[in-house]
């Protein structure tokens, strides 16, 4: 099982899914209507560290968090 | 050095403290930067939500990029709700020269904006709305979304 | 505001007192940038010159120059003597967006550097040495070498 | 009279003399051996504005100073 957490203004609580790569949760993630207006802006981090594609690999235990557009300041 | 504070930012402590950190270390110049809450858009205030982990290691990436420049950062940011004209971001280099200082600042401010992992809300009307049109896509953003 | 202080800069005061000064102003951004003397090449420290009537002139210019961009400039100098980690700038700009201040500090910074009329002296051994090697000649300089 | 006072490192005292163009107080200046250093890198200023030209005219009582090379911060 992994983890996909929800940062920021996306109200959804935590996920668990079995995935052995980030494309898999894409594909969970693209399936659901509340996630439509957040799947083409938000950023991708596995296990804290942002990464850069879906063919990134997933074991037991990792976390996957979205994050939506920031605005620090 | 990263701090985050519940609320408002107490600036005149921040800056003192920092300054006197750094008192001896030989700096030649030391800019903070302090981002304060404007009245605009009939808001009350804004709200934060920070990512703590995330934050920290973009911050330490960035003090690692200026060492070589001798020059070290610190950032301090608000969690939760900042009303008008408080405070709510100081981000400070020092460094022995002028022209790195500067650079750094601008560089340090503007990949901030665009990178930390912090969502704005405008409080208004007793509500926290986030400021969707004022925030950043995160570059790299939109993975999910990519086919093939 | 333009404060010229006799010997080295309280530089918290300086920042607080500012900071409250345009605290309810719905200014968006402040960076001061605070100039510290270091210890290098054997000096005891620095002293300056100042020249009040040309400096007032050059900084109500540069107010003049950034009231337009909804900005304002403060600067704090030391007059004589200032030691080792002691501050004698301070320079600071107020705007309601961070670019047109992260620009304006520089652009500051860096013309202060060139056209304001202050000499800096190294103290050392007893003695103060005008720091000419460091100094940068007032733009249109050598004008009464000219020939015709 | 003018006076032509000398700012900063210059260490001489301020000097009165007849002049009615910048001009007349170059020629006068560039006698001066002492001058020698600070000739080529002086800026000029008239009642505290600085002046681009040796054509400046003066008048009774105006002050000509004279800035060394700065360094202030």
């Amino acid at each position: 099982m992994i983890t996909v957490e929800f940062l920021g203004p996306i109200q959804k609580p935590v996920l668990s899914m079995e995935a052995s790569t980030l494309r898999e949760v894409a594909e969970v993630l693209k399936q659901d209507p509340t996630m439509a207006e957040w799947i083409e802006n938000c950023a991708v981090a596995v296990n804290d560290t942002l990464v850069g594609s879906l063919d990134t690999p997933l074991k037991e235990g990792d976390k996957v968090s979205l994050l939506p557009p920031v605005c620090g300041g | 050095m990263l701090e985050l504070h519940d609320g408002a930012l107490t600036v005149p402590e921040i800056l003192a403290r920092w300054y006197a950190l750094e008192a001896t270390s030989n700096y030649g110049a030391y800019i903070p930067f302090v981002g304060t809450v404007r009245e605009e858009d009939g808001i009350d205030g804004l709200s934060f939500d920070v990512y703590e982990p995330i934050l920290t290691s973009w911050f330490d990436a960035w003090g690692a990029k200026v060492a070589p420049l001798g020059a070290v950062l610190k950032m301090a940011h608000s969690r939760g709700d900042v009303y008008l004209h408080e405070s709510s971001y100081i981000a400070a280099v020092f460094s022995p020269k002028r022209r790195v200082a500067l650079e750094t600042i601008d560089a340090f401010v503007e990949d901030f904006k665009a990178s930390a992992p912090i969502w704005k809300y405008d409080l208004k009307d007793g509500k926290r709305i986030y400021a969707r049109e004022r925030s950043t896509a995160i570059a790299g953003a939109g993975l999910l979304g990519r086919n093939g």
